[in-house]
């Protein structure tokens, strides 16, 4: 217990969740700080990149094993069942109306690639390997729930939400396909590959997330101002309750699949996570009625800074137990 | 200098529906047409600011489309087929072009 | 398709202002507008260019706010107030817009 | 408040040609005008989008000018003049200003 | 002085201020090369951060003294005090009318950060040590120059040209909060935190600064052509004279602070500099009246160039002639 | 033979051919990845700076010699006659007409400062040196093809193309300026300059250059699906043996220049790549007529990915095979 404290002071005071501390800050006393749009997305283009290709370059070092096909699997089921319990659990702790409720839904069957890069970079710091090909799980577990948010709106109606061009914007959205073809490029090229670009994808990968994450907490900060009152203290609830539950069932599928200590945390951090890209893309398009701030407040302002700040290392403590590390 | 009537259909919307859009307006026959970025907005579902997103869900943009008169009805219909159930607005100018051959 | 007449106001003015301006006119009623990126001008003060610039100070930015005709004189009048000393441009133009319950 | 009637000048032009164009309207004796960014579009010569081009070549812009009707005609032969050979789009609407002594 | 001409030629074939001759250089011959606004603003952010958080390490490391305390208020009212001697030496030198002079004068008891930079790499590659909390002064020194310059401005009118919201821009305007937050981020984690990020914020950081300095020679040089006609010779020398003398109250200051050579060069390069991003903006909104091509190709094409070129090196011999150094 | 193969399967599964056929894919699926168009704009500045500085340093450290400006008048003439040879040779193979052929030719005789850049990390990775001041003949060579082209179209007829305005924007255009002005400025701080900012232009290099390939994918791909109608067989075949006609005009004039082996592959290289940004936008103005899908098809959809994947390796096998290397 007293090491998790410690873990969790640790992890508190990090330059990367000081980055995220600071640019909450700065959008709650609504300074003018602010990353050009174009710069957010080429640090998140190098974040995808850097991590693909590292989950790359460590799958071929370690070899592929049957873990690797059995991690994408549970993912994906994962992915699809998760928002069913989402949908419960807020319906029952808040009155959000059936339509919110299935958007929120699809988001926490989803996962924060963000969210996942921080677990990895706890894992870094304190020298703890995990599965190269959790990357792959990460890409994997993007859209089936999507689709389950989709059938908890259309259940008992007509509904046609799904056509084929929003299937391909979803399967082919620049993250995932920048995120798997950078791990099958790590994967290809290997150690040598990592040798020739380790200077751009690793020295200064912690620093950059910074950056990153500065940004992230100006988002999220300005999410909270925006969003807050369309959230009661039940959803607020849920924002927090959902993570627990989320990473306790990816608890279970990493005990089944036999992972490691790292890779046991980062399923636990994908399936703790929201997604805040993807999703809400799709269901800008699918489901419009839809609040855009009930969903982007409850995953970016609530769901993301509990799992950067307490999330991580809780469920770092319990895989390292459970794991006898 | 010679000019012809002609009507300027500029429609704000989120940058989600913009390929679903343009594609609905090129189905009414209409070939021409101008992407603008914005920057932020204001309107009944609140204000946002493209600094302030992370998200692709988020930002919004215009596309203006002049069209002779005779094209404005099918165009409108188009578009509000899209625009109807998202935020977003449609506003119509009379103006005057060169080389109406163009339209 | 049933369009209604309206008023689209272009403000051309300086970044630094925006926040003042947008709450000047939302304090005259107006809740919608959508405000545009320049990248550069010319006037009495001068051409810039947004790539020639590291100083927040100088950028300018397009506030365009859709209203119905009776709206525009407030919105006019708050316009000014905060235009009136700084460098900057107001055009009225009429169109005509879809879904006339938004404005 | 009292508004001035002016003409609204808005030129779609290629990126390559914005300083021929700003330098032919201005010895045609329009001193103001506003540079707009422009995402992308789709005219005969196809479409093009801002995020696909590496191109310095391929982008476009918008100028607005706003002007006094008498100075209308001779700003259009001086863009005339600079469109004529390129792909581009002229768009002339009345418009109604503020501040009439700035034109 | 031999040694000051060593030291002045060898500043002046750095790349760093090589880089910036490469911008004016092709501003003057009116090339197309441009950096684009928001690289320009992310390179701004990354130095801001880096230097934050440098000083911030640098802090932890010694220990807080009272130096940082007395050093603080040294600044502010030197921020303060400035831009009374600015505004008197304009008024002699030149023609510029009281509302003019009273907004350049605002701008020179302010500071310009990335001549604190170039100041703090010229240390850097000296091998001498300075005070990391300059930076914390840095950031002091931003807002109260403003003040000055408006009641310079209202003296005997009735001028109401602070609201609340401009002094809330002003005090918690981007660059303020992040100097002083990575600053604090640099502080509380320490030694431990510069490891995580050094490869971020070390490694490649005068590389940054050449393409920084690249994008103010362009932005200078273009400043110079649109702006050198409103300056006439008595302007122009109020922009070297003022520097020099702004260095000497610093170096004054510095004496009686009994700061290191490093601390004494970093605290007469605040007070030589002249502000060209936080000034300008509140400027513009409290004097819209006064004309930005005067103070901004005052500031960025005479001040900021004379500085970078010859200011820094001078101060650095004068700095070390009193420490014996 | 068989070595050719090799290198060649070498060169295909580095991380930088891997990250432009990723862009590709992603491109030819249609999906939405994309890099900001700010963000591809800062990442060549920075490969031009880097590449320029490169070069200078170089220069400092071995001396100029003879080979210097002899090279340089070998690039300016190849690059004033290889549009003539293009003309003949897109003439005979395809129906395209006489001005369209023109715009292509110019594209050809200059050169593409990206297809340099990655033969530069071919030799890199091969350990091969090269002559530094190849830099300033990729400069010299980006210009001259131009005139050819215009000359080629204006043949016979009064076209009056080019103005002052257009020779300076051509002569002073941005790359030009940032490439031979790094290379002074590498050239004037030598290897003292290097230290400074290596961990700057070299560390991250090779990582920069997979993430501006990307980019380059993404382009060449939209190209090829908006172009390639206007593409008949016999153009496309154009698309590849020009290339390799041109990198042996480049061959016959690295032996007589006496160039090394690296910089054999260089001149080779300059030789047989075909312009993206210059030529195309100087096109735009002096030939509007000119249907830019044909000459930005065949330059980035064609010749750019033929010389990256099979034309580098292939121009080193001739040119180690002829020094003996
Ligand atoms: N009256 C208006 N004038 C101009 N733009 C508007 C107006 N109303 C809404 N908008 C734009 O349309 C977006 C969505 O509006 P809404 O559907 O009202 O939330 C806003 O963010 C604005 O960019
Ligand atoms: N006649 C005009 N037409 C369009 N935009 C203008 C006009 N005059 C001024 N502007 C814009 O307003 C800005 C400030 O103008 P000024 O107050 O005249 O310096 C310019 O930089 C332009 O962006
Ligand atoms: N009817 C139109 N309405 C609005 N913009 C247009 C129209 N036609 C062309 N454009 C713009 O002008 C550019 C060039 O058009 P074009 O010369 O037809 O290829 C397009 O990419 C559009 O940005
Ligand atoms: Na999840
Ligand atoms: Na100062
Ligand atoms: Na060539």
């Amino acid at each position: 217990m007293a090491d998790i404290f410690a873990l969790a002071a640790q992890n508190l005071i990090s330059p990367v969740v000081l980055s995220f501390a600071l640019g909450l800050f700065a959008a709650l006393v609504r300074s003018d700080l602010s990353v050009p749009e174009a710069v957010a997305k080429a640090l998140s283009i190098y974040l995808l990149f850097a991590i693909g290709f590292k989950g790359g370059v460590s799958v071929a070092d370690h070899g592929i094993d049957a873990g690797l096909g059995l991690s994408l699997l549970a993912g994906v089921i994962m992915s699809a069942l998760i928002p069913f319990i989402a949908f419960g659990l807020l319906r029952v702790l808040s009155s959000i109306d059936r339509l919110n409720a299935a958007a929120v839904a699809g988001h926490y069957g989803s996962i924060s690639i963000v969210t996942f890069v921080a677990a990895t970079s706890v894992l870094e710091s304190q020298g703890i390997a995990a599965e190269g090909y959790m990357v792959a799980v990460a890409a994997a577990m993007e859209a089936p729930a999507i689709l389950s948010a989709l059938w908890l709106v259309s259940r008992g109606s007509n509904g046609h939400r799904m056509d084929s061009t929003l299937w391909r914007e979803i399967l082919l959205n620049g993250s995932i396909v920048l995120l798997v073809g950078s791990f099958i490029i790590g994967f290809a090229t290997g150690p040598e590959g990592m040798e020739d670009i380790s200077g751009f994808i690793v020295a200064p990968f912690t620093g950059v997330l910074c950056l990153f994450l500065l940004d992230m907490g100006l988002v999220a900060g300005r999410g909270m101002q925006k969003g807050h009152h369309v959230l009661g203290m039940g959803a607020i609830l849920f924002g927090v309750l959902m993570p627990v539950t989320g990473s306790i069932i990816g608890f279970g599928c990493a005990l089944l699949l036999g992972l490691s200590t790292g890779g046991t945390l980062l399923l636990m951090t994908l399936s703790a996570s929201a997604s805040y890209i993807a999703v809400p893309a799709a269901m800008r398009v699918a489901l419009p009625e839809a609040n855009p701030s009930i969903y982007l407040t409850l995953s970016l302002g609530v769901t993301f800074p509990f799992n950067l700040v307490a999330g991580i290392p809780l469920y770092l403590a319990l895989a390292q137990a459970a794991n006898g590390g | 200098m010679q000019t012809h009537r002609a009507k300027r259909v500029e429609i704000t919307i989120e940058q989600v529906m913009q390929s679903r859009l343009t594609t609905a307006i090129e189905n009414a026959g209409v070939t021409g047409y101008t992407i603008l970025p914005v920057f932020g907005g204001s309107g009944r579902s609140g204000k946002w600011a493209r600094a302030g997103q992370i998200s692709r869900a988020e930002g919004m943009l215009q596309v203006v489309c002049i069209v002779r008169p005779e094209k404005l009805d099918p165009l409108l219909k188009a578009a509000f087929a899209v625009v109807e159930k998202h935020i977003g607005v449609v506003c119509v100018t009379d103006c005057e072009v060169l080389r109406a051959e163009r339209f």
